[in-house]
């Protein structure tokens, strides 16, 4: 049987997993997924590394893959989106707020700092940099941050209690061990999507197929279920 | 016990990580060699290379590695059409990566050990009409047996652990290049998956305890043949 | 001949030698602690190269600065035996004695672990060996390796007095018949004298003396060296006759003059080195009578030499064509009234010259 | 030459990874001497456990000193109530993730060395009346200074390069956490960044290898005194 | 007293031990090469611990298996002397002697260095002195450490005649002057007989034999140790007066028996050790007129004993009360028609009784 290789940001494991396992039902293709984070797929993409298709969890390295040429332009859309949530650990006194400028961030941080992807360069990080900005909260939260290389080390810090906020994509929030404070306005920051392509040495049927899966109700129910948002 | 998933993470770092350490200790004897004895122009430049991918994030590693041996790279690209070696996205690249980031501790631990062994008995064995070779044979490197056990432990253990270089440099394919840590990785990327990843974090730290043990037990065996107790 | 001429500054030691050695017999190089005895034997050995200068062995140029030649210790062929024993100690005893052996010859390997007493050592390891035992092992690891020239660094400085005994004979018939040359280091005049046909004396990098043992072994340079009870005179005699029934032989010190020793195996004619020591030599006008004294030689006075202690007096005697000195009281000789010149007899007590103090020049010039 | 960016984050690493080693040194001679010389039970799990941070990966060992030694973790928790002191989002942190990942390295190093320690020297000293203390710090240890040594450049080199650990457990703070390692990342994650990156890695080595000629310096210094050529 | 009673099982070797040495002068511990000398002393100092038993260094108990005692090597101060230099190559020559020092004494480290001959080599490194120099210093760093007992293992093995020859008398002086004791491991019989007091002959682990060196010294068990030019007797005799004039002593071995000595200094009435070789004493019937030899004493024959080798004959004499041997050969003894029971004359040369064949017992009982 064909085999075919998806390179997903490491953010989709559980839920792209589950939607291979479903598209294996029904379909004889094998299909093995790669996860990585987005910039290190999207490099490795660059220096011709067998992948098939390319989910990103970032507009950026997506655009970067599309400028090297080496994606199928016509297969890029965007498949799914994110929200962006504020957690506290489970054994914090923190109550869910109302997120708006008079938001007490200071107090509530105390001593400690707020967890967040490194706005330079994780995602997540730069959307809740919006967030911030458009609350104008961001002059108080910036000296504060707590900079994790990617969601999950955000995750982990408000997890372990060492950040008592972070601020995380909808999806992660799923964890045992946080507590959904609130929920950030979608207006208050740009578009959370995931962009998907076809790279373009590798456009052949078998991928099409593949990617048209993905948008089917069946996949899509799936992706719902582990707190992504269908685009 | 273990699942098929495990199964095939353990026995892909198992292959990579002794892959790595077998086809390092020739070159890493050799330049430990140099090191220790030799007096050349350049050596200190030598050392400082050696030493390099210690001091550098394993990720950046695994990035030069991309550019330089991918199959696009510059020696990759070489290695590819002449002789059809390829690294890229094959385990063979894991083991690469691993060997890269091991191999400073294998040299140094090596390195020790030699700069210890008595040349007094390099001459003995040189007037007993051993050339140069044989007395490296028969004499250097069975005294430098400890820190040849030594370095390849170190160095064993270490690829057993290399994560940066080996996503970076040939990604996470299961089966092919998804050892122990980046399948550990998968389940720390994954909400709710905490109970996995510390399956994983048992079972690395049970191979790293096996192979030190034997290793234990093979210096302590060769200590006593020293000694004559045995 | 093995000649070296070499100049080597090493820390405080200037080296500067100019050597001619037979390439037969054992020779011995001996001096005092730092006089560079080791020094020179690393040379020969090739594990230190000289500042300059030329070694030859026979034919062969081991070293030469000028044509820039320098053979590797493993080319020479030159078996050394350390100050220090040197054992591989990851080899067990019978792999330390195998390791230089080139074409084994079980023949020569029972032979020597048998002369060595080592037979019960070969499964042992070399850690839990006594440092007699280890040089033993080191002894027979560079006989083993069937070398064209042996050096021997003290050898025997740790072996006891039995294991030294048993040894010697063993490296002088290694000497005489399989014709293998020994370069032998020692600060014992005992092992020197038993064992060396040349001698090289070392002083502070120098060599102010050189030759056949007989030669040197009175010259002046070599007195600071014995003490007044160990000087002696070295001489060749012929072996004329064997008394089976008292196990004695009867030598000639030439016509008329018949000494008894002990009974050694020599064909008559053969000759054969003596070492008798002035201690051993007294002095009488007239023949005594019922003796135990055997070897009563007339002898003519040619020097007397009263000795610095002021209670000794060394007396010079000829007999037939050699000479001989003898020490005997100051008190003595004034009693006895003697003057150069005077007839004498020298009493020599004969059982004193026993092995220790002959050695057979087993076909050698 | 440098911009402000990259002379904090080099300081910081030059900062991080001394104290990390620093205080590394005096466990991890002890560590050493006792594995290398000790008898008692536990000694094979002891070993491991301190192999343990070499077969882990980076991010997984951050991951841990954050439960064990977050202000919330069994031990972190206890050591900021009972002294204030606190790893979380500090430097010091960054040390202790640098310390805890390099001191594999060291330890074995200096068991290396005190193994090769001529015992009979040490048997002489106390003979001349010199107590265990006094042998170990006139004979032992000088004579175990080249494996300090290396260990100590091997160390440092290894605590230039952490990443993992250091930016899972104290994350990335401009000036608190951000070494050059953390800064290089930032860049490389950036599309189009590759030359700040560059610019960050080339420092790194150039640190990394004065490290290293120094420690070869100091080497070649011990080892003439041995040899009593100066 | 030094009490040693000690088991301990190494390798092959079973050493059972149960000694008692005086704890002045020095001790001997005399035996070949395996024999466990090294172990024995390894186990005074406290480097090794014996399987059971106990050591006592006067009332102070330094192991004792029962009461689970074993003082560190550190708490014993025992100095120790090893067969290996063992000097420390990180410190320079003067830091390796000073190291021992507790209370450094300058006046101490004057002397020992300019005995030793070291002081030309203080600043050197270890690794550039030659055999000898090593172990000077080695020795000069165990004096210098100030212990209460010294043990030496073969220490002048490495050294040259003259060194040694310098390094004796003050080993004497030491143990005389300072009243330290020194256990001194060799198998240098000539070493033995100058420097002991008391001999302990290790065989195989055990010590079959101990005591005062006189005692010890003609037993059985020390014949295989003698090669046949070296039987001799060791007998006491007491000074009586100087000639001045022929710088000689007479000393007496009993009612109108005196034997001239060249000079030496003890004051009349001093019991001093002499060791007369066999191979020295030569047998007459009649007094000869006009010899050298200036000690013939009447003898009495106790015992006659032809040796294995058949050409040589032990004659028991006996000298007032002292016995004495003396070697002839077969051949004159059958001529003189010796038999037990004849009065004969003893001559000994005397010369040959000299400085290493006696040693003052320095006011020592
Ligand atoms: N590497 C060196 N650096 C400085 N001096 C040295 C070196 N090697 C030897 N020497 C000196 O050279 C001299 C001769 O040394 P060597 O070992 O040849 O003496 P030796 O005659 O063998 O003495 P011994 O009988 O004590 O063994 C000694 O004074 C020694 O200190
Ligand atoms: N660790 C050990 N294991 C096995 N045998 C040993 C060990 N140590 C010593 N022996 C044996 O014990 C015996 C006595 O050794 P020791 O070193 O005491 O002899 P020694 O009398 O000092 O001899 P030497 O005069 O040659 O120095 C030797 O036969 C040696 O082989
Ligand atoms: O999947 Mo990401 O882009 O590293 O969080
Ligand atoms: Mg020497
Ligand atoms: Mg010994």
């Amino acid at each position: 049987a064909e085999s075919l290789s998806i390179y997903a940001a490491a953010s989709l494991t559980n839920a792209l997993n589950a939607v291979i396992a479903a598209f294996g039902e029904t379909h004889p293709t094998r299909v093995i997924a790669n996860y990585a984070s987005s910039s290190t797929l999207a490099r490795q993409i660059a220096q011709g590394a067998p992948a098939d298709l390319y989910i990103s969890a970032n507009l950026q390295w997506m655009d970067y893959l599309t400028e090297t040429g080496v994606l199928a332009d016509d297969s890029r859309r965007t498949l799914l989106g994110n929200r962006l949530v504020l957690v506290t650990g489970t054994n914090s006194a923190l109550v869910p707020v109302e997120l708006d400028q008079d938001w007490n961030l200071a107090g509530a941080l105390g001593d400690s700092r707020l967890a967040l992807g490194d706005p330079d360069h994780v995602p997540a990080g730069r959307y809740a940099k919006e967030a911030l900005q458009w609350l104008g909260l961001w002059p108080v939260a910036e000296p504060r941050l707590a900079r994790a290389n990617n969601v999950r080390g955000a995750l982990a810090l408000v997890e372990r209690g060492e950040a008592p906020l972070g601020i995380v994509y909808g999806s992660d929030a799923a964890s045992a061990r946080v507590r959904v404070l609130a929920e950030f306005p979608a207006r208050s920051h740009s578009p959370i999507d995931y962009p998907i392509a076809i790279v373009r040495s590798a456009d052949r049927p078998a991928a099409r197929e593949l990617l048209a899966f993905l948008s089917t109700p069946q996949a899509t129910d799936i992706f719902r279920r582990y707190g992504f948002e269908v685009r | 016990m273990l699942s098929e998933y495990e199964w095939q993470a353990l026995m892909l770092s198992l292959k990579i990580s002794s892959v790595a350490v077998l086809w390092s200790l020739p070159p890493g004897i050799l330049l430990a060699w140099l090191l220790a004895r030799g007096r050349f122009p350049g050596k200190a430049l030598l050392d400082s290379l050696i030493h390099l991918p210690l001091v550098l994030p394993p990720v950046v590693i695994g990035y030069l590695l991309l550019i330089g041996m991918g199959r696009q790279g510059l020696i990759g690209g070489w290695l590819y059409e002449s002789f059809g070696l390829s690294f890229s996205f094959s385990w063979r690249g894991a083991a690469l990566a691993s060997a890269v980031v091991a191999f400073p501790l294998l040299v140094r631990a090596i390195r020790l050990s030699l700069e210890a062994v008595d040349r007094r008995l390099e001459d003995a064995a040189h007037t007993l009409g051993a050339g140069r070779l044989r007395v490296f044979a028969t004499i250097t490197l069975p005294l430098t047996l400890p820190g040849i056990l030594a370095g390849t432990v170190l160095a064993f253990a270490r690829c057993l652990g290399e994560f940066g270089a080996t996503i970076t440099f040939v990604s996470n394919i299961p089966g092919e290049t998804r050892t122990l840590p980046l399948a550990m990785f998968s389940f720390i990327e994954t909400p709710g998956a905490e109970t996995e990843a510390a399956r994983l974090c048992v079972i690395a730290i049970v191979v790293a305890l096996a192979a030190l043990l034997f290793s234990e037990w093979l210096a302590r065996l060769t200590r006593r043949r020293l000694e004559g107790t045995c | 001949m093995l000649s070296i001429c070499i100049g080597k500054r090493q820390g405080d030691l200037d080296l500067q030698l100019d050597i001619q050695l037979p390439l037969q017999g054992i020779s011995a190089i001996f001096g005092r602690s730092g006089a560079g005895k080791t020094s020179l034997i690393n040379m020969l050995s090739g594990l230190v190269r000289p500042d300059r200068g030329r070694i030859a062995l026979g034919d062969e140029v081991l070293f030469d600065s000028r044509r820039n030649i320098h053979l590797r210790p493993e080319q020479r062929r030159i078996g050394y035996v350390f100050q220090d024993a040197r054992l591989f100690p990851h080899y067990s005893v019978e792999g330390n004695l195998r390791y230089g052996s080139r074409k084994p010859d079980p023949q020569q390997f029972a032979d020597v672990i048998e002369l060595l007493g080592i037979g019960p050592l070969l499964q042992r390891a070399p850690a839990t060996l006594s440092g007699g035992e280890r040089q033993r092992v080191a002894i027979g690891r560079a006989l083993l390796s069937q070398p064209r020239l042996l050096l021997m660094d003290e050898p025997l400085a740790s072996l006891d007095l039995p294991r030294k005994r048993e040894l010697m004979p063993y490296l002088e018939r290694l000497a005489a018949e399989i014709r293998l040359p020994i370069l032998y280091v020692s600060h014992s005049l005992d092992e020197v004298l038993r064992l060396a046909d040349h001698l090289v004396l070392l002083d502070k990098g120098r060599a102010p003396l050189q030759g056949p043992l007989e030669e040197v072994w009175g010259s002046a340079q070599m007195r600071p060296w014995f003490a007044a009870e160990e000087v002696s005179s070295v001489l060749n005699a012929r072996a004329l006759s064997q008394e089976p029934k008292w196990q004695m032989t009867q030598l000639s010190l030439g016509e008329g003059l018949p000494l008894w020793v002990r009974s050694i195996e020599v064909p008559a004619g053969q000759q054969v080195r003596l070492r008798i020591r002035a201690n051993d030599i007294s002095i009488v006008r007239t023949r005594a009578q019922h003796s135990s004294i055997r070897n009563v030689l007339p002898a003519c006075i040619e020097a007397l030499q009263p000795d610095a202690s002021g209670h000794q007096m060394a007396v010079q005697l000829r007999i037939g064509s050699h000479r001989l000195w003898a020490h005997i009281t100051l008190w003595a000789a004034s009693e006895l009234g003697l003057s150069v010149g005077d007839q004498v007899f020298a009493q020599i007590k004969g059982i004193s010259l026993n092995q220790t103090d002959w050695a057979a020049h087993g076909g050698r010039p």
